[in-house]
């Protein structure tokens, strides 16, 4: 048992780092909320690690894969997160994608595989619906055979950045008459700019708009568009969820808001002194990173037994619990770091005539309020941390 | 002791209770707080009318004469319809400036504009570097042969952008930080040389930067005595953090109050989902957070007219508690909201942000434990 | 609204302490954990306040009570706390009394309460059985009539001191055949003096014995002894509880309890200056102190709405949660700040040969971790914590 | 990157585990703690026998030349076992000053005792004022022609009852709390001058308070240089707090374990208890904490010959979060065990004990929190 790395895992590290210093996006910069993110920007990386062949390192290598030992993904995560970089968004490279190459057929393989590793298809989820929550299998969308199409009626909600997709991946009941809500129900893709699908964008709490409502009235879609077979549609989300929840962790992104962290704290100060001085404040950064460094050997002996060939099982429950509680923590202190600057409502103050000359509040100030509504949603979504305790004392200790 | 509200009392409420259900139900809240103005001038005249904002001065200048619990009983009724009007910079603020301190011609000319309404305060004593010291001042105010001339840069000064004037801390002596040479001026926000930032807060409000520069200001601006205004601060903000901490009880009273009512008609896997038992106990401890708060905010409003360390105990408990209360009982009505409690659309995001705000004016829990460790 | 005490009742206040400061026995000092008190340490006080006409203040004056309003006997336990007096066991006093008087007959209430009065006769409480818990309604021991007595079998757990007792009040199921486990339980009183009667001691994790095992075999019981009516025993108990769980929060004991613990952390030492000089330390007991003072209002709160006329309603049970958990952390508090000194285990030290040449630790420090250990019952007892949930979140929150 | 263990690592855990299940099983363990000696010296021969108290020395000196991974398997399964024998003392501690500071005639005077289990030590560095400060100390040795003469009290000495020998710290030179000064010895415990007064302790060991009084040594007694032992001894417990976290997963494991059976079988309101959501949740907590809590004790095993600093962080982290881990699970096993779980019959409450215990040895959550802020 060891923490290093081999030589060959450093130089690994020098290589990712060089790369993403010559070829990272230079007016991406350091972003705040993602929403002020145009479809370009959020697709800039992505196009480039494509070109690279890095941009689905997890997948299999005859799909386009790295070969990249968990290892070295760790690395790769962790280098991005240095930079704080707008990786690929999950939808396509770790949601779609897998599903496609593990249960599609390879005319599927062929058609949509190639788009989500260049970036240049956008992918979005159609899950939940109003009404059910993390209750995912009492889902009422329909998709009824007609011919040589499935007819889809239904509505969604929180389709993540919904408002730029190209395609996107839905549950639908097909067999209404089905023993058990679980059963009946199949994975279909649709063209999102199929005549009868409408989105429209949510406004949420901290202002901006990341996932939408969609309604799917009438719409029309090949059957060749089904993906495995009809009516184990729910086979093939549950497996979908457990991949979703293994990078949900985000270990090097809380590290690299730690680092943040500091820096803010640093330059805030308190009776004269900077915060990060005062016992109380620093006692709440040390906790916070001794709970981090706790999540990351989890996460790293959970990545060892994956290598071990376990596939991610329920203990990913757990990485999903901490990892949300640990961003949540952290952007409660960069809230509690800046002071009464967390009240200026940022689209208020941004959309200001652009003069600087009489600011409000330091830079880092600017987003601490809208990161820390914005991230209560970790805690609901991916199955809310509710659901995998429930999954956890059900899976693991038998409950 | 004695836990009971007078007759007089419940009739404050009650009618308050209704002005907020008749006048600030949710759609209108909305549309007002979207506005231009962001708040609204008719629903501050209506309160003059009702006498709200004369209630704590004196019946001498046309006021009723009442006391903190009254103040208490308003802002609860407030905190529940999350009214934004300035109540507290304009009538606990400057009211209780010009209460302990005004002259007889400081009170002349602001307290009875303050209660018909014609007159709207900000309190401008925050500052980019002072966290909540209200010593720990860079604003200066010198002394020149008219008055005073002021200079530096308050920081998110609330309910800036609708008033007339302005309740300004600043140093007339001493060094940063110092108990000693803090003063507090009133100064009409037109003075030449004010420059104001406006913006919207993240909980519905407005508030501003606000840039003096060389701004003079009469002698007779100066609220008591020169450089000995600390000890005046404490006690008024004691006073609005009592104040806000009513408030808050009511904002979680409704949270608590949503929360339940969602939990009983929201359904996953067939039932409720205030049938599981987690969720049922998460409320319950809901429930005893809202209740300690209510406590807490009791002894803070009880205590504003006792000895000094008593009042300042209390006034730090009462924010550390209730604080607290206001945290958990916030992050917890969203996270059983689910993704309606992260919507613009769901009245309990607002509430949340609301009490969010709450927690850190006048100094955050971390604050106010320090203070209630160095009055042991 | 005020918090101030009138003249009467400041009046009463110095009446109070003047009697106590004159009549509290001394050789009872402070006492550390109770076990180290004989049957006649346990009963001196409650004989005092017999004779004085104050034993059970709380009782409706025709049967001893003093009339007291609940802010007087407010001042009577904070003025009892100032001492940390043994006060009268509550299992007559507040449990078996208030049965009898309210639903006992003329005859159980000439012959039973002028000894719960004076302290002669010490009552214990046999609810609990093994393998019922809170699940109090289960209890399988049974009474059945045999002529002019009920024969009682069955097992009881829990019995409180019951080694020193001379009367117990028992639930004990009189009809088998009832529709639900709450129904066919009776309430009746038993000699523990009879033949069939056998307690066994329990030893508990703190090392001391203070419950008990007891059995009771082929029992005979005159039906005089039965309270109220056959088979209506649920409806005392549970007005029984409601009684229990009123004095639980322990606010005044708890407040001696921090001023203890300032005393102890002035006395120990961290880098030099005493313990309470320690921003952590002392953030610790500042919130513990502030939340008492919140629990504090809230017990007054509920004590003016039972002075409206309202009963102990399911609000005590919010007292008694937060009640037991300040206690509790108090004495987490309490082990922290005697540092290497909560090692050493109490009767193992105490039972040396009295010698105090090498003390081992300070005086304080000798019961911190028994006492921390002892605790842990409180949330388990009365109703656990959880049980407390329940009824708050049926009763008041109507889930 | 590599958490695998070694096939010698695995046969040693297969080992200790058939010992512990074998040899300390819950009535011998009950009859040998409440016995007079109060543990049993044929377990100590055992382990002397299976290797176990030789495993972490080089070949040379007889051992096994094992490494910080080994003890934390031993450690682990002396946790589950509540094993009250004094490996840390003895191994970890004595052992370890050897290791790194003996002198070559020391090592060979002690360690191959050590070895064959024919020595067993304790470790004297706590004080009665001096809490978890390893250099607050009021104990002194005075340099005289023969040696140093040792005057003080030690505080709590875990294993001092069973010791032939104790590993003693004094402060040579400088002033109490000075990071100079400090000295370490190794004293036969039959020496003129040293009283003991031994007593059991809640976790069921036993332990003394030592008092020095004049008590000569010779010379080479002290170990590794004169004045300038803490950076040893803060190397020594680190890896004895890297050691008793792996101790305290053992022991939370088993606690663990015992509630979720518990919560299996106990029935109440008809149904075990087990299958209500809240204790559900709550077991998840606590196996979450228990995993939380062994990725800790793996950082501070692997970190201990890192850097001074990086081995410090570890160390430190290991024992906040191990700390936190340990009073949460010990808690609530016994709060979900009920009116059993404070009984000294189930054997959860002492697992609850030693936990308890635990968190205090070689400096509790604050101090250790404390000790990684001043390292950040």
């Amino acid at each position: 048992m060891n923490l290093d790395f081999t030589p060959e895992e450093q130089a690994f590290r020098e290589e990712v780092r060089a790369f993403i210093e010559e070829n990272y996006p230079k007016h991406l910069g350091d972003v705040g909320l993602r929403e002020d993110l145009s479809r370009e920007d959020f697709l800039a990386w992505h196009k480039i690690l494509g070109e690279k062949g890095w941009s689905v390192p997890a997948w299999p290598e005859q799909y386009g894969g790295t070969g990249w030992t968990p290892t070295q993904r760790y690395i790769w995560s962790e280098e991005n997160a240095r930079v704080n970089a707008v990786m690929p968004l999950p939808f396509g490279v770790s949601m779609v994608g897998p599903v496609i190459y593990t249960f599609g057929n390879e005319e599927q393989k062929a058609r949509h595989l190639p788009g989500i590793r260049s970036g240049e298809v956008w992918w979005c989820q159609g899950y939940s619906e109003p009404g059910a929550g993390s209750d995912l299998a009492s889902l009422k969308t329909t998709a009824v055979r007609d011919g040589d199409h499935y007819v889809i009626n239904g509505q969604k909600t929180w389709t993540t950045l919904a408002q730029y997709a190209d395609w996107g991946f839905f549950l639908c009941r097909t067999d209404t008459d089905a023993a058990k809500p679980q059963e009946g129900i199949s994975f279909i893709l649709v063209d999102m700019k199929s005549p009868g699908v409408e989105v429209k964008p949510i406004k949420l709490l901290d202002g901006g708009y990341e996932v939408n409502e969609t309604w799917l009235t009438d719409v029309r879609v090949p059957v060749e568009n089904l993906v495995g077979e009809e009516n184990k549609g729910w086979t093939y989300a549950k497996f979908l969820l457990a991949h979703e929840r293994s990078g949900i962790a985000g270990v090097a992104r809380s590290k690299r808001g730690v680092e943040k962290l500091r820096e803010i704290a640093a330059n805030e100060t308190l009776d004269g002194a900077p915060l990060i001085e005062d016992m109380d404040f620093a006692r709440k950064v040390s906790q916070l990173e001794i709970d981090l460094a706790a999540l990351e050997i989890t996460e790293l002996r959970t990545l060892a037994g994956e290598q071990a060939g376990k596939g991610p099982g329920p203990e990913s429950s757990i990485l999903k619990i901490k990892g949300t509680e640990i961003q949540q923590r952290l952007t409660e202190l960069t809230l509690e770091a800046v002071g009464s600057y967390a009240a200026p409502y940022y689209h208020s103050v941004a959309n200001d005539d652009g003069s600087n000359e009489y600011p409000v509040g330091p830079d880092y100030s600017a987003h601490a309020a809208e990161t820390y509504f914005n991230m209560r949603k970790t805690s609901i979504y991916g199955g809310s941390n509710e659901i995998q305790r429930n999954i956890i004392s059900k899976m693991i200790l038998g409950l | 002791m004695d836990f009971n509200f007078t007759e007089e009392q419940d009739m404050v409420r009650d009618g308050l209770s209704r002005l907020v259900r008749e006048l600030y139900d949710w759609e209108t809240r909305r549309k007002a707080i979207e506005s231009e103005a962001g708040w609204r001038p008719e629903i501050w005249a209506q309160l003059a009318e009702l006498g709200i904002l004369g209630m704590p001065f004196s019946e001498e200048v046309g006021g009723f004469g009442g006391g903190a619990i009254d103040r208490m009983i308003v802002m609860e009724e407030f905190g529940k319809g999350l009214v934004v009007e300035p109540f507290v910079p304009t009538v606990v603020c400057a009211g209780g400036f010009l209460k302990h301190a005004g002259s007889e011609a400081q009170r002349e000319e602001h307290l009875s504009a303050i209660i018909d309404g014609s007159r709207v305060f900000a309190f401008a004593y925050a500052e980019p570097r002072g966290r909540y010291d209200y010593a720990d001042l860079e604003t200066t105010a010198k002394k020149d042969s008219d008055g005073y001339v002021l200079n530096g840069h308050k920081a998110v000064v609330i309910g800036a952008p609708w008033a007339s004037h302005l309740v300004v801390t600043a140093r007339t002596g001493g060094d940063r930080r110092d108990r000693e040479g803090v003063s507090v001026f009133i100064v009409d926000k037109s003075a030449d040389g004010i420059v104001t930032r406006d913006y919207e807060t993240v909980d519905g409000r407005r508030a501003s930067e606000v840039y003096f520069e060389n701004v003079s200001v009469p002698a007779d601006a100066l609220i008591g005595e020169e450089g000995a205004a600390l000890p005046l601060i404490e006690q008024v903000t004691d006073e609005a953090i009592a104040a806000h901490c009513a408030e808050a009880c009511g904002a979680m009273k409704v949270a608590h109050a949503m929360t339940l009512e969602y939990s009983k008609q929201r359904k996953q896997f067939g039932v409720p989902i205030g049938k599981f038992q987690v969720l049922q106990h998460r409320m319950v401890d809901m429930y005893t957070a809202y209740e300690t708060a209510v406590s807490l905010t009791y002894l803070a409003t009880i205590k504003l007219d006792a000895g000094e360390k008593e009042r300042k105990r209390a006034a730090s408990s009462a924010k550390v508690g209730v604080g607290q209360s206001a945290r958990f009982i916030g992050q917890e009505a969203v996270q059983i909201h689910g993704g309606n409690g992260v919507t613009d659309e769901y009245a309990i995001g607002h509430y949340f942000k609301r009490l969010t705000i709450f927690e850190n004016e006048f100094g955050n829990v971390d604050h106010h434990l320090k203070r209630h460790v160095s009055l042991a």
